[in-house]
């Protein structure tokens, strides 16, 4: 719903890099990066999401403005419901 | 899931309770993206429990990773990034009003989702045949990726398949409710439902088609692509 | 009775339309509230029938009045149904559904047919736990703990787990229409600092119903596939970690305390300014401390965990945040009392069970504090003491909170007065009935007496026979209100539009509102809780 | 606090109660009160989690030296192992003023060793072990509970740990049918399933050596390091291949499913022992038994 519509050349871009960067995931999966593998992996999948995110879902122009908060805020939870369960699965053993 | 995006939307005219069409407008997107908040937590917690565990048997859930069929995981990519594209065209279109143009893009949004979905069956097929389905017939034999030597243990290899069906299986539901989504929107676009000024249901259901394959950009490399090289 | 204290009666939202369609499909808020106000006193009071036979269970040392098996569903049952199908839905459901479009001047939610989706899913949900009861029950203990719930129970796991699922559902739509409906639909000249903090309640419990749920809900998921299809993700046999499915589990479970306590704690703000005759002591710092516990209330799950066998490091890291937020709880009841502070305060019946919140609140708030201290959790961890301080909050605070903005609101809701006395009556036995009930737990779980015994030695009996007593006070507390607010109804004074000269929106409509709450779209021109500029009515009108 | 803020609202509800004519004094609200308020709480809190944490920290932290009793719980009784061979169902002997060190584990659902009268409380989960520890000191009969909700008899997983004077416990363990040490047992057991062909101390075997293992860092064919404590032992005699030692080849067989919870624990309490000087199983016995 943004005022300036969004050219069709524009989507067509969007879709192109995304289709690349399916691509190099796999190509670079089969690279040996040591522990940097799924460091790798995980970047393309975020960069391809905040594509997603930003163009094809209308993000970048939204009219609404507390779209970003309320996806920043789901993001945000989600992490800490990772990164506070990972907290004690990567602690148990240093006992 | 219980209700679909569809339900967000209203009736062509604006309703009662709203004092203009932009807030109503506005009011269906706040509602939409919240309701994929909740989607975001959904599949959260089922990536929490492959987290865990995959970092405490990493060996094992690389060997077993290596049994999936890159190919196919990689069409099927593809193929949804194409669905996302065709999408995007449908919102484009009905925002200007081409209606041709949207129920074309509808219908190969829904062609898209159901090859998915056939990859994914022959995909599902195969991990019967190989007995990699998890259950009193699980049979897993293999090594742990860098340790030629080093058989990976079968127990852990179940988990990482019932991990794999628990969150194909849950992503699978959502392109199945997702492709049942815009069959009732491309009937309801064939019969000049939508126009500029009112396509809420064509950008709702677009989000949550775009959410969906979202998860399945993550899920790819977290399922396919561990310790390959 | 109909004497005319008010002309003939105007056209409102209960006569505007009659039969049984007009309530089943109606998209009205209020009607929706009044649905879930009906079927969710249906639910208090089955679990509350489950909550006596477990009293009278326990009334002797010897499990005899029921089999262990019994036992252990009925405190299963019990447990489900109040905190699925009452307390989680209970303030937001029926008063925030019927308040909240009012209070901020809309017409309705902004999606009332998601509303109505919610009540007929947590009626699906209802309906399912009720089939489940019926035909044998579930005996995991509210809480499904794997492997007990996946791989040992022979009880229908599956069918209570889709009963929370669909419940769960219903609270996620109902948080998602209060969050749009607080920041699309606001009447002109409503600024987020002008809202009654009675919303900002509800905005932060409508968070945590968004973010939390799904989390439950796909927990409950797993367990559902690891029984059905053998996926085996929680199971200890292939490596998997019991103690995962609690981390979900209270991810969720532990923030539904916040859902249940945060609306009370906005019904709170409504009753003390208005019977003290006063604006609310720090606005900003009441309003930002709900959004602060909806927040800091995701960090603390672990503490239910400590003698689980998580890390000794994220259990002390769970320990602290749990401190950090018991500080926005503490803000809150600074704020309430000094509110009061050269207040003018009369002691209505919602007023009296203000009062009964704030104690039992702040003592079920101090025991908490005990239990987030881990050298003392591990002594009195799943023993009576918890039992006793989470019905402090839930009972005693929730509870209190609901029963007090049911009477404060039902001359709005139905149009009448309820009789002043009784309510007067039935708060005091209240409140006596619950500490007799529940003050005897914390003793027994100090001295160690372990929650879910069905028997136990007979060292205990003392204390459990007071509670017993207690609870039967509690039950009669319970009915009373029923009664006479049914009957007031029909035989009830009829209430003025404004019968507390209380501030707010939901005041400035007829008593009952009509079907679009205003007859013209409000424009706020007033601060929150403006109780300078009401004139003193000559009289509180006491029934 | 508590009585601090009932005290209050009892006072303002006497004092401010409605009064003809008299209007409520507004007031808005003052930050400095509000930061004060939050900030006494907050150090307050501090205080108590300090204190808090101090204590659980030394409850899980098992002293050295501690005598050690394995725990297996099942649906629904305890089952308790001595190092010296002693076996009980639902009860525990202990002398008093000695550190004891529980090692438990679970069969089935999750259970939780909780004895108010020592203040403790800890769950023991199936496939893996956690322990408590605790020091009596006081003769006695103390309760002994389950605290985790563990299906039907759940109240009937109940016992009592027994506090004896050191002579009468002597006396106690002397008495009792045990058939040699734990140790022993796990000794016989060690050979019976053919360990030592492969875990040999005198010359390097095709397994690691396990004299003196225990409670030592072990570097992993991964790289990584971790401790050979109950739970490394454990997992490797249920599942070898999860941390294989470097330099060793993954071809011990897997025993999940084929040693029992009791056996278990008697290979590990095996595995301990041969730390001890002598390096024989058994000798902890005679050392006790010497005091």
């Amino acid at each position: 719903m943004s005022e300036h519509a969004p050219s069709l050349k524009l989507y067509v871009g969007i879709w192109i890099t995304l289709m690349i960067c399916t691509g190099l995931t796999v190509w670079a999966a089969f690279v040996d990066l040591g522990h940097m593998n799924t460091a790798v992996a995980l970047s393309i999948a975020t960069f391809k999401a905040i594509l997603v995110v930003l163009y094809f879902m209308h993000v970048k122009h939204a009219h609404e403005r507390m779209t970003k908060p309320v996806i920043i805020s789901g993001f945000f939870f989600l992490l800490l419901l990772l990164g506070l369960s990972m907290a004690d699965y990567t602690t148990r053993l240093l006992m | 899931m219980a209700d679909s995006p569809v339900a967000v939307a209203h009736g062509p005219e604006l309703r009662h309770h709203f004092a203009d069409v932009e807030q109503q407008r506005d009011a269906a997107s706040l509602g939409m993206w919240l309701f994929l908040v909740t989607e975001i937590m959904f599949f959260g917690g089922m990536f929490c429990a492959y987290l865990v565990y995959r970092y405490w048997y990493f060996g094992d859930f690389g060997a077993a990773s290596k049994t999936l069929d890159i190919r196919l995981g990689a069409t099927n990519t593809a193929v949804l990034i194409c669905s996302s594209l065709t999408v995007v065209l449908a919102v484009w279109a009905a925002q200007n009003g081409k209606r041709k143009m949207l129920i074309t893009n509808l219908v190969l949004t829904i062609v898209l989702g159901l090859t998915f979905l056939g990859i994914k069956a022959v995909e599902y097929a195969e991990k019967f045949e190989k007995h990699h389905v998890p259950g009193a017939t699980f049979h897993f034999e293999g090594t742990v990726p860098g340790h030629p030597d080093l058989p990976a243990n079968a127990n852990h290899a179940e988990m990482f398949f019932s991990l794999y069906f628990a969150l194909t299986g849950l992503h699978a539901l959502h392109m199945i409710i997702g492709i049942g989504l815009f069959s009732v929107l491309t009937v309801l676009a064939w019969k000049g439902h939508y126009t500029p000024r009112y396509y809420t249901p064509i950008e709702n259901a677009g989000l949550y088609w775009h959410f969906v394959d979202i998860v399945w950009i993550y899920l790819f490399p977290l399922l396919y692509l561990i310790d390959r090289h | 009775m109909a004497t005319a204290v008010i002309t003939p009666e105007r056209e409102n939202y209960l006569n505007q339309e009659y039969g049984i369609k007009s309530w089943l499909l109606t998209t009205d808020h209020k009607r929706i509230a009044l649905l879930y106000l009906l079927s969710i006193t249906f639910f208090f009071f089955i679990g509350g029938f489950f909550a006596l036979l477990i009293r009278l269970e326990l009334l002797t040392p010897a499990g005899d009045l029921v089999h262990a098996d019994t036992y252990n569903k009925l405190f299963t049952m019990h447990g489900m149904v109040m905190v699925f199908f009452f307390l989680i839905p209970v303030v937001p459901a029926v008063l925030g559904n019927f308040l909240v479009p009012i209070m901020i001047g809309a017409k309705d939610l902004a999606f009332p047919r998601i509303n109505l989706l919610s009540w007929y899913l947590y009626m699906i949900g209802g309906a399912l736990i009720l089939h489940c009861m019926l035909t044998g029950g579930v005996d995991t203990g509210w809480t499904f703990y794997t492997p007990f719930s996946t791989a040992f129970t022979n009880t229908k796991i599956i069918e209570a787990g889709l009963a929370a699922f669909v419940a769960g559902f219903s609270s996620i739509f109902t948080g998602l229409n209060f969050i749009v409906t607080i920041h699309r639909m606001r009447a002109p000249g409503m600024t987020w600092s002008r809202q009654p903090l009675f919303i900002w309640a509800m905005y932060a419990t409508s968070v945590i119903m968004i973010l939390g749920t799904p989390v439950v809900a796909v927990t409950i998921v797993l367990v559902a596939v690891e029984r059905l299809f053998h996926l085996g993700i929680f199971d200890p046999n292939l490596g998997g970690d019991p103690l995962l499915f609690q981390h979900l589990f209270w991810f969720y479970s532990h923030p539904a305390v916040y859902i249940m306590i945060l609306p009370s704690m906005g019904v709170i703000n409504e009753i003390i300014t208005c019977f003290s005759r006063k604006r609310i002591f720090g606005y900003n710092f009441v309003a930002m401390s709900s959004i602060g516990i909806a927040v800091l209330g995701f960090l603390v799950w672990a503490h239910h965990m400590f003698v689980a066998g998580i890390s000794l490091y994220s259990a002390l890291v769970f320990s602290a945040l749990s401190y950090l937020v018991a500080v926005p709880s503490a803000i809150k009841v600074f704020n309430w009392t000094a509110t009061m502070f050269k207040g003018n305060i009369s002691f209505t019946t919602p007023m009296l069970y203000a009062f009964g919140f704030l104690g039992l609140f702040t003592m079920g708030g101090l025991t908490g504090l005990f239990l987030a201290a881990l050298g003392v959790d591990v002594h009195v961890t799943d023993t009576y003491f918890v039992v006793a301080h989470f019905h402090y909050i839930m009972v005693g605070g929730v509870l209190m909170g609901y029963l007090g903005g049911i009477h404060f609101w039902w001359p709005k809701i139905s149009g009448r007065m309820y009789p002043e006395a009784w309510g007067r009556l039935s708060a005091l036995i209240i409140f006596i009935g619950f500490n007799l009930t529940f003050f005897p737990q914390f003793i027994l779980g100090y001295m160690g007496m372990p929650r879910r015994y069905w028997q136990y030695p007979a060292e205990f009996q003392v204390l459990n026979v007071l509670s017993t007593a207690g609870s039967t006070v509690l039950g009669v507390g319970y009915l009373l209100p029923m009664v006479y607010l049914l009957w007031s109804m029909r035989y009830g004074k009829p209430a003025t539009d404004n019968p507390w000269n209380a501030a707010g929106l939901e005041w400035k409509t007829s008593s009952p509102p009509p079907t679009f709450n205003f007859d013209q779209t409000p424009v706020v021109d007033f601060e929150a809780y403006d109780y300078e500029h009401i004139k003193e009515a000559e009289e509180v009108p006491v029934g | 606090m508590s009585s601090l803020i009932f005290t209050l609202i009892l006072v303002f509800a006497a004092k401010y109660r409605k009064r003809h004519g008299h209007q409520a004094e507004q007031i808005e609200g003052s930050t400095p009160l509000e930061i004060v308020w939050s900030v006494i709480p907050l150090c307050v809190f501090i205080v108590i989690f300090v204190w808090g944490a101090v204590i659980y920290f030394h409850e899980r932290t098992p002293p050295r030296g501690a005598a050690e009793v394995y725990v297996v719980a099942k649906q629904w009784m305890w089952k308790l192992q001595h190092q010296e061979g002693q076996r009980e169902i639902n009860e525990l002997h202990v002398p008093v003023g000695r550190d004891v060190k529980l090692i438990m584990t679970s069969q089935d659902v999750i259970h939780s060793f909780f004895v108010p009268a020592f203040r403790i409380k800890q769950d023991v989960l199936p496939g893996r072990y956690t322990t408590v520890w605790f020091r009596a000191t006081k003769p006695g009969v103390y309760h002994l509970f389950c605290a985790e909700y563990c299906g039907t008899q759940h109240s009937g997983m109940i016992g009592w740990v027994t506090v004896m004077e050191p002579a009468q416990y002597q006396a106690w363990l002397s008495g009792g049918g045990a058939t040699g040490s734990l140790a022993s047992t796990g000794q016989a057991i060690f050979e019976q399933l053919g360990c030592s062909t492969c875990h040999r101390s005198d010359v390097q075997g095709r397994g690691p050596n396990l004299v003196g293992l225990f409670g030592k860092k072990v570097q992993l064919e991964d790289g990584r390091m971790v401790t050979a404590d109950e739970n490394y032992v454990r997992e490797s005699i249920l599942v070898p291949g999860a941390k294989v030692v470097s330099g060793f080849k993954p071809i011990m067989p897997v025993f999940q499913g084929l040693v029992s919870e009791d056996q278990l624990a008697a290979l590990v309490e095996y595995v301990k022992s041969l730390n001890a000087p002598a390096g024989a199983g058994g000798t902890k016995v005679q050392e006790s038994k010497v005091h």
